[in-house]
């Protein structure tokens, strides 16, 4: 056992032994589930990401119940399928707030079907979990948001590209929110560290066909090519870089590459030595993490998945959830925003994690690791990184009302 | 078809149920459920502009999802600046009314038909949906409004009351306005159906030579039965718009308006109410489909939207028509078989 | 070419009509006077119809010149032909399938008239063509020879001046024949009429004036009797054209 | 002066990529006016039967040459005995119809093979021309490409098998007073077609990422490449896709992606405007 299953057995079983000396009344609540919703694209373009995501939330939950449900009541998962698909991720997301009346809800992947979501819960006063690594810049008491952003990724892997390759960086981004702030944040970085960003291109989701870009790296002969290329289409990149030969020649560093099962569906020959940085590695290396990836695989044997921060993390926002529940004794946002508030350090999978009071962002350590044969070996590690990003445009003990997604301009 | 809408129960019949729901609705249903009623709502006005056009006019849009996203993103923009929602709802349906009366001149003076008709309307909802998803950067700005790209223009305002900017609808009262523009829309196009206008462009739909060899210019006809679709189309959007609070580029997705073909093939083309029961029934089910962790949502619906083609090729409401009219005929025949046989009615129809 | 004095309300001038390398109307100076009731005659493929399609714009000539009422129609929209008083009743009638014979009568008449003023044309057009009893009938279920009539119909509730009939009499019965002769005369009586047919007795019945078309050119231009006489015309008639027409 | 040539071949290699795209669709809407809206996942199909049969040990060029040909054909055959038959003439119904037929096999693909295969690296690696590197892989695609359009051709013109789908398709009652069996030919043309869009499948598998959603980004393309063509198969594919892939290619070298792809729209915009009938209804009438 792990230590922080170890820690929660202990309070659970000091819960549990509360509640049998409690009156017969409370008793009957014991039936009653605490409904938790988990709202991951299952099938449409975004499964690939959304099922590990859904498979650990289930997992996270039968570990719950295992150690003797919240409260003594057992704790009971609301999955909806969005189909990739906004309109549903609005319906699903009012579902659960207005009809299941569920206690909290982990989900969204984009940050498209984040910012439709997120208002819902705020209208609705439920409990969001956010558990992807994004943009940055979302300022609401009521969503914790708990991936990497680019202060915390894009900060540190530049310097160390820029330390092993050169100067001169090509960016190529997807032409969207994500894509544009991110590339913003490189040009920052980059420049910081007295490096010069030599051209920044921008791909729709869909463009599937790279040659001309190719070509048009090969003119710039940058040292090394910066890629917060985004989805399935944007693969094709990298196969047809490494079709090209150029795979020898030009580094690539991505801030997002492996948040979905790209290193698997990329052969190895055309992923070796791709750097990227997140929050979270199953090469990280911890007993928690080990006793972590055992269980994944006891749960999944047949279709264990590919852990990536995304869904390790969405691990994360059940456990730091119900082990704010506990402490509260309550399943109250106000409550559970007190205790989650009070800086307190939890012993994770991805290393120990606390939640900024400021930004409700996590404070986290950060991996910078570089692919070899479809696995991600970690080169160096950060701990603590701040989310300084959303610091800079939020602060929720000032402004605790605050609802809006800042993008942040550099 | 073209009985006139006036003489037809089924025409009140609609209305009636229409008028019941709009009023006692909110009184006996949960809120959840108004609000998942309010979204078929705005998504049956949608399939009734390409009802419309299709049906009536024998114009197949493969794109009705660009006035669909017009509208959209106009009410967003407007609605945002202006800091009110009854002039953005006014606008939404001229801009794309206007918009598709030009594309409309375009398409209908050049003598495109068929399915290259089909393409061009397809082609132009891509270059929009390309355009829309191209405006992430912090320079797509209208006055106050960001484009936004993929991620799409969020907190749109909820409908206010008109020249009350800070009167907001609240779920049950926008149900209820957005239920009396179904009623409205339903109506109009009822009525339009049945004027002298209407039957021009049925005639057009049944033998378009024969309609300018009677001396009707067709193409003009055409452009302004598109423009109306589009319209109408618009202003779904500007609908679906307020209702989700965001708007994102896959308005103008070609999901959109394949959707919309198959609310209007599935409840039957030449029927208002046909689109209407589409909508209804597939957007149910889809949202069943998705709380059900069955196999696969899109196996299912896949599944269901092929056996829909190929097992009711005409549609619902018409088969349902003809079901009800073979087995009323049936009954009539076995009780008046003592009787002597009719004769036909004859003279003019009104 | 024509020796009928009188006001001239159709006129064409070089009238040629080409696809690809087939020449379906060669050269035709075709002159009509007002109020009369000419019949075009021609073997199947002599480019009738073509003519017909010509004039009602349906086909933008090749070249050459449509005069009607002395305006230039040459390259017009059909409809606005029509607009100036053209009526055409197509080979295969062209008809709206889906609605009433009714609807198809008043939709006609509506062109130019106002609803009720339609509405009685309409009623009048469908009594004088024998067709009231199916007023509420749906057009695409309705026999050949009704269909023939419903178009005729239609025609006649358009009030035109030029009235073109191609192959009325195609499908009908020998009772509506004869009852289409009868309409064919009357409207002659306030319209010009050109009438393609191949039914000789119905020609005879309705017949002054000939024109008569083979390989898309005029062929003959003269007085019926003459026509039935004429030997080279009986045998484009028969088939033999590579005879005739050297 | 290298770049220039790299930019040329990067379009030529444009044009091969609509060819390879669209030419089974071609064949299939060309000869039967059915339109096929699941055609992004016949590529789909292609590329799954490659890049399953490459990890269970076959050689590459094998499943792409002929195992990915003869599985989609086969599977096209089988769609058109128990749906497309039911559908000609209603070009809508079998639009809907396959619409439905996508959805349900990016569904299936999914439950079978799950969403994450890995996938097959591009064969050959690459070459240098100047200071520049380009794929070897881009020449065999211009090869298959001219191929798949000089057999089609072949077919065509110089067989009997051609002659009967020419004859079928220009009049089927008249064919099958001729003792033609047109339900057969109708079978066998979207077969072949099928077989076709398999090929082009298992050739873009190296370079692209195969996933059942792939699809989706491909059928915009090809559609407007048939469409815009018009109904000749062989000259309307070859001369739409030569315009509309120079054109955006050119586009997106000198302004971007994005530009690019609203270039390629615009252009067969413009051309369905001013040819109604794509560009072969009204140019190269008499070609195939």
């Amino acid at each position: 056992m792990t230590t922080i299953n170890r820690r929660l057995f202990i309070k659970s079983t000091g819960a549990a032994a509360a509640l049998s000396l409690a009156a017969p009344l409370v008793a009957r609540a014991a039936a009653d589930p605490i409904k938790v919703g988990g709202l991951h694209d299952l099938s449409g373009a975004l499964d690939s990401i959304g099922i590990p995501m859904n498979q650990v939330f289930q997992m996270a939950i039968k570990e719950i119940n295992d150690a003797g449900g919240l409260l003594g009541r057992p704790v009971e998962g609301v999955i909806y399928d969005p189909q990739s698909n906004m309109s549903l991720y609005s319906q699903y997301a009012t579902q659960m707030a207005v009809k299941d009346r569920v206690a909290v809800v982990m989900g969204g992947i984009t940050s498209a079907s984040r910012e439709t979501i997120r208002p819902i819960f705020h209208r609705f006063k439920t409990l969001y979990f956010y558990n992807t690594q994004y943009e940055g810049g979302v300022c609401d008491r009521n969503e914790i948001t708990l991936g990497t952003t680019p202060a915390q990724t894009v900060r540190r892997v530049i310097p160390y590209a820029m330390n092993l390759f050169g100067k001169r960086v090509y960016t190529i981004a997807a032409d969207y929110n994500y894509g544009h702030i991110t590339s913003a944040w490189v040009k920052r970085f980059v420049e910081e560290n007295g490096g010069e960003v030599i051209e920044t291109e921008f791909f729709p989701l869909d463009v599937s066909q790279f040659g001309s870009t190719i070509s048009k790296i090969q003119a710039a002969k940058p040292d090394f090519v910066l890629s917060a290329m985004v989805g399935t289409s944007h693969l094709g990149f990298y196969r047809q870089w490494a079709g090209a030969g150029m795979k020898s020649q030009i580094p690539i560093v991505s801030t997002v590459f492996g948040a979905g099962p790209e290193q698997v569906i990329l052969t190895p020959e055309e992923g070796n030595g791709i750097l990227s940085c997140f929050g979270y590695y199953e090469a990280v290396d911890n007993p928690t993490n080990t006793a972590f990836l055992a269980r994944v695989k006891a749960a999944y044997p047949d279709n264990t998945p590919t852990i990536s921060e995304i869904s390790e993390v969405t691990y994360e926002g059940m456990m730091i959830w119900a082990d704010a529940v506990r402490e509260a004794g309550s399943i109250e946002r106000e409550a559970l925003w007190e205790v989650m508030e009070s800086g307190k350090t939890y012993d994770l999978p991805a290393g120990k994690v606390s939640i900024d009071p400021k930004t409700h962002h996590a404070i986290r350590d950060v991996y910078i690791a570089e692919l070899q044969d479809q696995v991600f070996q970690i080169k160096e590690a950060f701990p603590q990184s701040q989310p300084e990003d959303t610091q800079m445009v939020c602060d929720l003990v000032a402004d605790p009302e605050a609802n809006k997604h800042y993008e942040i301009s550099l | 078809m073209e009985k006139s809408a006036i003489r037809d129960p089924g025409f009140y019949l609609m209305i009636a149920i229409g008028l019941a729901a709009l009023f006692i609705g909110p009184l006996v249903v949960d809120m959840f459920t108004i609000m998942q009623v309010t979204q078929y709502v705005v998504l049956s006005v949608f399939a009734l502009s390409l009802g419309y056009i299709w049906g009536f006019g024998g114009i197949l849009s493969f794109g009705q999802a660009a006035f669909f996203g017009l509208g959209a993103y106009t009410f967003a923009v407007a609605s945002i600046n202006i800091g009110e929602t009854t002039i953005p709802l006014i606008l939404s349906f001229l801009l794309p009314a206007a918009f598709g009366a030009a594309l409309g001149y375009f398409m209908f003076y050049g003598k495109l038909s068929d399915v290259y008709l089909g393409v061009v309307t397809m082609v132009v909802t891509l270059i929009f949906w390309k355009l829309a998803n191209h405006t992430a950067g912090p320079e797509y700005v209208i006055g106050k409004a960001r484009l936004g790209g993929f991620n799409g223009i969020p907190s749109i305002p909820t409908l206010n009351i008109p020249g009350e900017p800070d009167a907001w609808l609240d779920p049950a009262q926008l149900f209820q306005v957005f239920m009396a523009i179904l009623i409205a829309v339903y109506v109009g196009l009822r009525l339009l159906i049945a004027s002298d206008f209407g039957r021009v462009s049925i005639g057009i739909r049944e033998n378009e030579t024969r309609a300018s060899l009677l001396g009707y210019d067709v193409r003009k006809h055409k452009v302004i039965v598109f423009s109306i679709g589009s319209g109408i189309a618009g202003l779904a959007g500007a609908m679906w718009a307020t209702y989700q609070s965001f708007i994102d580029p896959n308005a103008f997705g070609m999901e959109m308006s394949a959707k919309a073909l198959v609310w209007v093939m599935a409840g039957g083309v030449g029927t208002l109410v046909g689109p209407i029961l589409g909508v209804i029934l597939l957007q149910w089910l889809t949202l069943k489909l998705g709380m059900m962790e069955l196999l696969n949502s899109f196996v299912v619906l896949g599944a269901i939207m092929m056996a829909l083609v190929l097992a009711l090729p005409k549609g619902m409401v018409p088969t349902l028509r003809g079901w009800a009219l073979t087995g009323w005929t049936l009954a009539r025949r076995g009780r008046g078989a003592a009787r002597a046989k009719k004769p036909g009615e004859e003279g003019g129809a009104g | 070419m024509t020796e009928v004095e009188g006001y001239k309300i159709l006129r064409t001038r070089g009238l040629t009509m080409q696809f690809g390398g087939v020449t379906a109307v060669d050269n035709v100076d075709l002159d009509l006077n007002d109020g009369e009731l000419r019949c075009l005659l021609g073997p199947n493929g002599a480019g009738k119809s073509t003519f017909f399609k010509c004039l009602t714009g349906q086909l933008t000539p090749t070249r050459g010149e449509i005069t009607f009422k002395d305006q230039p129609i040459t390259g017009w929209n059909t409809h606005d032909i029509v607009n100036l008083g053209v009526g055409i009743k197509t080979q295969v009638p062209n008809l709206f399938n889906g609605v009433s014979v009714y609807e198809n009568v008043r939709l006609a008449s509506r062109r130019k008239h106002m609803p009720a003023m339609a509405r009685e044309i309409a009623e009048k057009m469908m009594e004088k063509c024998g067709i009231s009893h199916l007023a509420r009938r749906e057009v695409g279920l309705l026999a050949h020879g009704q269909r023939q009539l419903v178009e005729l119909a239609m025609v006649l509730a358009e009030e035109p001046s030029l009235i073109l009939l191609d192959e009325p009499a195609a499908g009908m019965t020998g009772d509506e024949r004869d009852r289409l002769a009868q309409l064919v005369l009357e409207a002659a009586r306030g319209s010009a009429v050109i009438v393609v047919e191949h039914d000789m007795q119905f020609i005879r019945q309705i017949a002054k004036f000939v024109t008569v078309f083979n390989r898309g050119a005029i062929f003959r231009e003269a007085m019926i009797d003459d026509i039935m006489r004429d030997r080279a015309v009986q045998e484009i008639y028969l088939g033999k054209q590579a005879n005739a027409a050297a | 002066m290298d770049y220039f040539i790299v930019v040329a071949l990067e379009m030529v290699r444009a044009v091969a990529w609509l060819v390879l795209l669209s030419a089974g669709l071609a064949i299939i809407f060309g000869m039967m006016r059915v339109i096929n809206f699941a055609h992004g996942e016949f590529l789909m199909l292609g590329g799954y039967t490659v890049v399953t049969s490459t990890h269970a040990g076959v050689n590459e060029a094998v499943a792409i040459l002929i195992l990915a040909p003869l599985s989609v054909g086969l599977f096209g055959i089988i769609v058109e005995r128990l749906v497309i038959r039911r559908l000609y003439g209603r070009i809508l119904d079998s639009l809907l119809a396959t619409w439905g037929l996508s959805m349900l096999m990016i569904g299936g693909v999914t439950l079978i093979f799950g969403n994450t295969v890995e996938g097959i690296a591009s064969p050959f690696g690459g070459m240098a021309i100047g200071a520049y590197q380009v794929p070897i892989y881009n020449f065999v695609l211009i090869g298959f490409a001219a191929l798949v359009l000089f057999g089609v051709w072949v077919v065509l013109k110089f067989t009997r098998a051609g002659l009967i789908a020419r004859a079928t398709m220009q009049n089927p009652a008249m064919a099958e007073a001729l003792g033609v069996r047109t339900s057969w030919v109708y079978m066998a043309t979207f077969g072949i077609g099928s077989g076709v869009t398999g090929l082009a499948g298992g050739l873009i598998a190296p370079v692209t990422g195969v996933v059942p959603t792939m699809g989706v980004n491909f059928v915009g393309q090809a559609f407007i490449t048939v469409i815009t063509g018009g109904a000749a198969v062989i000259t309307g594919t070859l001369s739409s896709a030569t315009l509309l892939g120079t054109i955006s290619q050119a586009t997106t070298f000198l302004a971007g992606p994005v530009y690019g792809d609203a270039a390629l729209l615009l252009v067969a915009l413009v051309l369905l405007r001013l040819l109604p009938q794509g560009i072969t209804g009204r140019i190269f009438k008499r070609s195939l």
